[in-house]
């Protein structure tokens, strides 16, 4: 005969004012194994749960119900006050009669009723309630970084100064990302490389660092503290031992004319190549794709020059498995293709580019020497405009979010253009000028001011070419929305931050959500902004939405913070809410029938196989075993499981059947 | 006449759903009472069987709720139970079961709304389908009549 | 009592059944379902399937439904309150064109819930029970009543039985005193039978196929003769058709229904060849294969009940013959048994 | 015939198989299983197109298995059976040798699972015309109809399981409806409980049934139960491109899915 204990929450007024607590505590008070109830203003106050603590010692109850807010508030909460008070804290359960009741029903019999019903169906669960507790399971202090952009760089460097190991996989040749192509960052005007190429060579030096560049993760199983990771390290063509970093191969490739990605096709790059002179490592790749030897089968120049001999033809890829306890998600975001603006002639005219190529046309060591030319004709624009907001903030085209950092990159743009053409006229065409941060809007007014930026505040509808001029037709809606062209020599389009390609598919990968623009989605918007759904997973920068560089590195930093307390148990505690399957004594051992049909429906691969052997050592069953330590508590297995061998603790046959009993039959 | 208040138990997922639901209550949208819900770790872990017992202890409807396909805090609990009711629902539709009054759907932690309207059209689909008088006359509580179990 | 003959015509039955039904009592009579004769309710004889040579299931369920409630109760924080089922609200029920393998199933029904303590269920159910079999004109191949002191006319247990002696006439034969005060319900309808009537004359011939004095030693003395068992029994699946047909088959397992005020004790069928049947809790099975099932139902009929009831527990109706699915047939079984040196 | 009976001495004779498993004549024209361990056994081994029996079944009762190894005469039903049993662990590759019985009354010995598939993927594994008739029509009733129909249907059983026994992919030693913490089929044969027993079996087969038809031929009360199971074969292979018994390896199709998996009743 149970022994359960029922407190009726009033939250002040939040639930009494539309839920009768009184009577809820007095009816459900006559219960079958009801041995106390009553109700309370405040159930998690101090007094509340002294109130609570007593009771257990009092009347020696062996079951809980209280009846409140969500479970996902206040469960913890009321769990460790029974806890403190000598019972089992999964012998408590929560019955929700605010967000679930008295906020949403008016002042009336029924939601008193409805309540009444929530607090049975709890005190009918909580008598099939087990006690239970918790897992320990150990935790592998090396964490997984994937992407060597400035958040990925931040975040392993303060992981590996806390003294735990970091591995760094980076998709492209070579770490830096996006910062790596930009000239000078706003708002200081520092150079860009100056500051991060540092980082990097510390990133490659670093004693805790592993680096995996030119690679992929492919499979991540596990789960916080014990992830298996699978890294695909793409064939470089060379044993990286070898070479020197020489450079030889790259200036003998003969295939010449591959148009460079970190020039974003203003420059162009041999077949073999590194591809920035920074680059960390510094030593090339082989791209197969335009290989003359990979397609044609002769050439082998980089071979015949190399003086270590260290080119690879025939190098495959490498499956690299890693054991790590945390992850960290840095691989940043795209922007737009040119192919959403077909009304801005983006592609089509060589002259419109984006803010990217902008950055590489003013940087120092860019195709142009960091002199502003045209990317048709070599000449110096004289007259540029600047599109705000190329494809962000635009519902009917699908981007409904504001990229953030075009005000203020558009800005600098303009003001590094008056900086090298000084009798040139920018023009910006802005819908707002969202300069919200430090020393940001005193930048766009330097723009405006000193270096004399025409802004414009409307949109541009069409660009075309005339008299090889670009002819920049928008609306000033300042002026009362009076149409307005500018004959340019040069457009240069702030495009939207977008997720990267293939983010989704990492997402799925890396078992984290997502949201509608396939940014990567954090557990919570203002209280868990680097954490993720997934225990253990952590994300920094750009990938999750579009962020500037001090916020990358302040998100960057922040996952490495919330990695390093990970690291700092030897071992994690984890809710006992897991599957098993049952044991029996022999001859039956287990009511598993051993068909595995569980094993492929787990998401965390935590089914195995036991074999139950007799004296002499014959199998004579195979059965299935949940490995708790894998298994996070879904509950797939169980509803598909036919002879009910696998039950979950938490919510198992016999507490769900008796919950649909409880509810249905007043 | 009084009007038909049906019975309808919503189960759902405790990561999208339910959250979801808590969402609707902070927001204070006001939706039927006759939904109550119980609480799964995931779709995946509702069983089949779940549903029949929910009509044969009286429900007029039933609600099954979780995670938007790929958001699944399992990461892929909601498709197997994707698969298990299309499966389930061309069953019940065989065996003449009204799978109107089964609604499905997928309500995130940030839909607050999204389940007030699941609730409120479910509630008012069943108020107008009426009362699940088939699976009433093979109800448990069919039993506890003074005729009692047939004896035939 | 001394058995009375009559002559009933056969242009009456419909009158008889209108006159059951006048008086309130339920008929029971086996109804044509598609491939299957049920016994069930019926209001007219039309309905009746007079024809046919045994129903698919036995007559045994108007004493011993397959679902059947024994006790109400309640579920209250005070305690448990019991309403049991009020044994005298049964009704007085006619079963009426079942086999005379049916009516004298109930020898062996009667004997075993007639020990104590007493199955008032069944027996009140029974007492209330007034049968009128038919004699059997044909017969198949899965019949042997004859080989189990039964037989086509056989009139053990039954109270009325009707035996047809031309296109016209049905012989009655009132046997009991309940057959006695139902017959006074349609006398106007019966006329004085003939003293020379032959009745055998109008029955199946169903040939003896085994001893059955011999074949209750030899099964009682195969006990061990584990191969046996297991020649006979290889097919079998171990669902339990032939128990679930069976006249005199009479295991039970209760079971409680009930939501978390209310709930009901029924008692069910069940059958000795589910493996489950003598599963212990504590995993043993003192039955474990399919075998030990097997001779635990063949001895339960031709060793045990003959030893402690003094009844053959078998009516040679063959229905679990043609119920099962994988063709087990007990006569054929029976007559290895038989010969058996 | 005789090359039947010839082939089956042989195999007991070389001991490839300690019993083989094939069919006999019964009684009154029927045709039964056989278990022939020895010569005497073998020459009532009996094979024409009258012998439908899908034996797999016995290929997992305890005592069958008790004789060492097995040999069967399977036609296409139990070959499928064998297949969705090794995609469940039930039959290892080797274990069990089969020899395959054509409708003509030609015999083909299948060395591994892997011819058993590919000939599985040449000859016609679907369901009869007639019962796709049966479904067709039950399918154009009204919801309530049909609801009737099972009802009428469901009214008969009387839970003696022979379906369960029947079935070669019902081999679980502890049913459901034998589970009683919580019970969530009751035992009872009442109208609920049948309902119940019955959705429950054919939940439990969807995607597994070979649609031997077992089951409703071993029905005493005649209750067309195949029908449930065959109903869900189409449906499952035209959404998830599964069919059950065509590979050894095969994955389940409800312990699987594809992201972009097509419903159209989830809002």
């Amino acid at each position: 005969m149970s022994r359960i204990g029922v407190f009726v929450c009033h939250c002040g007024e939040n639930i009494s004012a539309t839920v009768n607590c009184e009577k809820v505590a007095k009816i459900t008070g006559e219960l079958k194994g009801v041995e106390f109830s009553t109700d309370y203003k405040y159930m998690c106050s101090d007094p509340g749960q002294t109130l609570l603590k007593e009771a257990i010692k009092e009347h020696k109850l062996d079951g809980v119900v209280v009846a409140a807010c969500s479970p996902r508030m206040h469960e913890p909460t009321f769990r460790k006050a029974c806890a403190e008070a000598g019972l089992n804290p999964f012998l408590c359960e929560m019955s929700n009669i605010r967000e679930h009741c008295s906020w949403v029903h008016p002042k009336d019999d029924l939601t008193t009723e409805k309540a009444q019903d929530l607090v049975r169906v709890m005190v009918e669960k909580v008598k099939k309630n087990k006690a239970l507790n918790s897992i320990k399971v150990p935790v592998t202090k090396t964490a997984l970084v994937i992407g060597g952009g400035i958040a990925g760089i931040q975040a392993a460097l303060d992981i590996a100064n806390c003294g735990h190991k970091v591995i760094m996989v980076e998709k492209q040749p070579s770490i830096g990302g996006h910062m790596s192509q930009l000239s000078e960052t706003f708002p200081t005007l520092d150079c860009s490389q100056c500051i991060l190429t540092p980082r990097m060579v510390e990133v490659a030096q670093h004693p805790n660092i592993t680096l995996h560049t030119y690679s992929e993760v492919e499979v991540v199983d596990g789960f916080i503290g014990n992830f298996k990771v699978k890294i695909r390290k793409k064939s470089k063509s060379l044993d990286e031992h070898l070479c020197t970093g020489c450079g030889l191969c790259t200036t003998k490739c003969p295939q010449k004319k591959i148009p460079n990605e970190f020039e974003r096709g203003l420059g162009f790059r041999p077949a073999i190549y590194v591809p920035f002179p920074q680059a960390v490592p510094n030593k090339p790749v082989i791209d197969r794709e335009n290989c003359t030897y990979y397609i044609k089968g002769k050439c082998k120049v980089c071979e015949i020059v190399c003086p270590t001999k260290a080119i690879r033809f025939d190098q495959e890829d490498e499956i690299v498995e890693v054991a790590v306890g945390a992850i960290v998600l840095a691989t940043g975001f795209d922007v737009l293709q040119p192919d959403f603006f077909p009304e801005y002639g983006y592609g089509k005219y060589k002259d419109v580019i984006d803010g990217l190529q902008f950055e590489r046309l003013a940087s120092a060591s860019g195709p142009t020497q960091g002199q502003i030319r045209r990317p048709s004709d070599g000449k110096e624009p004289k007259k540029i405009v600047f599109v705000a907001c190329a494809g962000s903030r635009d519902p009917a085209k699908g981007i409904e979010y504001c990229s953030k950092i075009c005000c203020m990159y558009t800005a600098k743009h303009a003001m590094l253009y008056k900086h090298k053409v000084h009798d040139g006229t920018p023009y910006v065409f802005y819908m707002d000028i969202r300069a919200g941060g430090k020393m940001y809007e005193e930048f766009v007014r330097r723009t405006i001011v000193e270096d004399g930026t025409h802004y414009v505040r409307g949109r541009v509808s069409t660009i075309y070419e005339k008299n090889g001029k670009l002819i920049v037709r928008g609306a000033d809606t300042l002026m009362g929305g009076i149409p307005i062209e500018i004959e340019a020599d040069m457009v240069v389009l702030a495009t939207a931050g977008v997720a990267n390609k293939g983010a989704e598919e990492l997402a799925q990968t890396v078992h984290v959500s997502y949201d509608s623009y396939k940014f990567f989605a954090e557990a919570h918007p203002k209280l868990k902004p680097v954490e993720t759904n997934t225990a253990g997973i952590f994300l920094a920068g750009a990938c999750q939405a579009p962020k500037d560089i001090p916020e990358s590195v302040a998100a960057a930093s922040g996952a490495a913070v919330k990695v390093a307390a990970l690291f700092s148990n030897d071992e994690l505690t984890r809710d006992p809410l897991v599957a098993l399957v049952n044991r029996q004594p022999a001859p039956v051992f287990s009511t598993c029938v051993g068909c595995f049909l569980c094993q492929s429906v787990c998401p965390y691969q935590a089914i195995e196989r036991e074999e139950i052997k007799n004296r002499n050592g014959e199998v004579i069953k195979t059965l299935a075993r949940v490995n708790e330590g894998l298994c996070q508590g879904c509950g797939t297995c169980v509803a598909l499981c036919r002879t009910k061998a696998i039950d979950i603790h938490g919510y198992s046959n016999q507490q769900v059947y008796t919950e649909i009993m409880a509810l249905l039959n007043d | 006449m009084q009007e038909f208040e049906p019975k309808i138990v919503a189960f759902v997922c405790n990561w999208c759903t339910y959250a979801g639901a808590d969402l609707t209550g902070t927001s204070r949208i006001k939706y039927s009472a006759n939904v109550k819900i119980i609480r799964f770790p995931c779709t995946g872990r509702i069983d089949f069987m779940i549903l029949m017992k929910a009509f044969e202890n009286g429900a007029d409807g039933i609600i099954v709720s979780g995670c938007h396909p790929n958001d699944c805090h399992y990461s892929t609990g909601n498709f197997h139970a994707r698969r298990r009711w299309i499966v389930f629902r061309n069953l019940l539709n065989f065996t003449g079961i009204d799978t109107e009054r089964i609604q499905f759907s997928w309500v995130s932690a940030a839909e607050g709304f999204k389940w007030a309207d699941v609730v409120n059209n479910t509630v008012k689909k069943i108020k107008e389908i009426g009362p699940y008088e088939n699976y009433k006359k093979i109800a448990v509580s069919t039993l506890f009549n003074e005729e009692g179990a047939s004896n035939e | 009592m001394e058995k009375e003959l009559k002559i009933l015509k056969y242009s009456d039955l419909p009158k008889l059944i209108e006159r059951f039904r006048s008086q309130g009592f339920p008929v029971l009579a086996p109804v044509r379902k598609g491939k299957v004769v049920e016994i069930e309710q019926v209001q007219t004889i039309d309905e009746i399937a007079l024809d046919v040579l045994l129903s698919t299931q036995s007559a045994k369920k108007a004493a011993f439904p397959k679902v059947e409630k024994v006790l109400d109760y309640t579920l209250a924080k005070s305690g448990v309150t019991q309403q049991p089922v009020d044994l005298d609200s049964f009704q007085e029920t006619i079963l009426f064109g079942v086999r005379p393998c049916d009516a004298s199933g109930f020898k062996s029904l009667d004997a075993i819930f007639g020990e104590e303590p007493k199955d008032q269920f069944y027996l009140q159910k029974k007492a209330k029970s007034t049968i009128i079999s038919f004699s059997c004109p044909v017969a198949d191949e899965y019949c042997f009543c004859t080989s189990v002191g039964g037989g086509p006319g056989n009139t053990t247990g039954s109270d009325l039985q009707f035996t047809g002696i031309s296109k016209d006439e049905i012989l009655v034969e009132i046997l009991t005193e309940k057959g006695t005060k139902l017959s006074a319900l349609f006398a106007d309808l019966l006329s004085v039978a003939g003293s020379g009537i032959d009745k055998s004359k109008f029955l199946a011939d169903v040939k003896v196929v085994f001893d059955v004095d011999g074949v209750v030693k030899k099964t009682t003395a195969s006990f061990n003769n584990a191969a046996l068992w297991l020649d006979q029994s290889l097919r079998c699946i171990g669902c339990g058709a032939c128990a679930f047909v069976c006249p005199t088959c009479a295991c039970f397992d209760f079971q409680d229904e009930q939501n978390t005020k209310k709930g009901v004790r029924l008692r069910l069928w069940d059958s000795c060849g589910f493996s489950l049947f003598t599963l212990h809790t504590s995993g043993h099975n003192p039955r474990e294969v399919q075998s030990q099932r097997w001779r635990q139902r063949i001895l339960h009929k031709f060793a045990y009940m003959p030893e402690q009831l003094h009844v053959v527990g078998c009516e040679g109706c063959g229905r679990c013959s043609r119920a099962c699915p994988v063709d087990m047939n007990i006569k054929e079984h029976l007559t290895s048994i038989g010969a058996i040196v | 015939m005789s090359e039947l009976i010839k082939k089956v001495k042989a195999l007991l004779n070389d001991k490839t198989i300690n019993v083989f498993v094939g069919y006999e004549k019964g009684s009154a024209d029927r045709i039964r299983a056989c278990f022939a361990r020895n010569e005497a056994q073998a020459n009532k081994v009996f094979f024409d197109a009258s012998c439908t029996q899908n034996l797999a079944g016995y290929l997992l009762k305890h005592e069958v298995k008790h004789f060492g190894k097995l040999g069967i005469l399977a036609n296409v039903a139990a070959l499928r059976s064998i297949m969705q049993l090794a995609s469940e662990f039930q039959i290892k590759d080797g274990e069990v040798y089969v020899l395959f019985a054509n409708p003509d009354g030609t015999f083909v010995e299948f060395n591994d699972f892997h011819s058993i598939e590919a000939y599985l993927q040449t000859t016609d594994t679907g369901i009869k015309a007639e019962e796709q008739e049966r479904i067709a029509s039950l399918e154009a009733m009204s919801n309530n109809e049909r609801w009737l129909f099972w009802n009428k249907e469901f009214e008969k059983c009387i839970k003696c399981y022979a379906c369960r026994a029947a079935c070669p992919m019902c081999y679980c030693h502890r049913c459901t409806t034998d589970v009683n913490q919580p019970q969530w089929i009751p035992v009872a044969s009442h109208e609920r409980g049948n309902l119940d027993y019955h959705l429950m079996r054919a939940m439990h087969l969807a995607g597994r049934c070979v649609n031997c038809g077992e089951c409703a031929t071993a029905c005493p009360m005649d209750i067309p139960l195949n029908l449930l199971t065959y109903q869900l074969i189409s449906p499952i292979k035209e959404t998830f491109g599964a069919t059950a018994g065509m590979k050894a390896d095969a994955t389940y199709a409800l312990s699987t899915y594809k992201p972009d998996d097509k419903e159209n009743f989830i809002i």
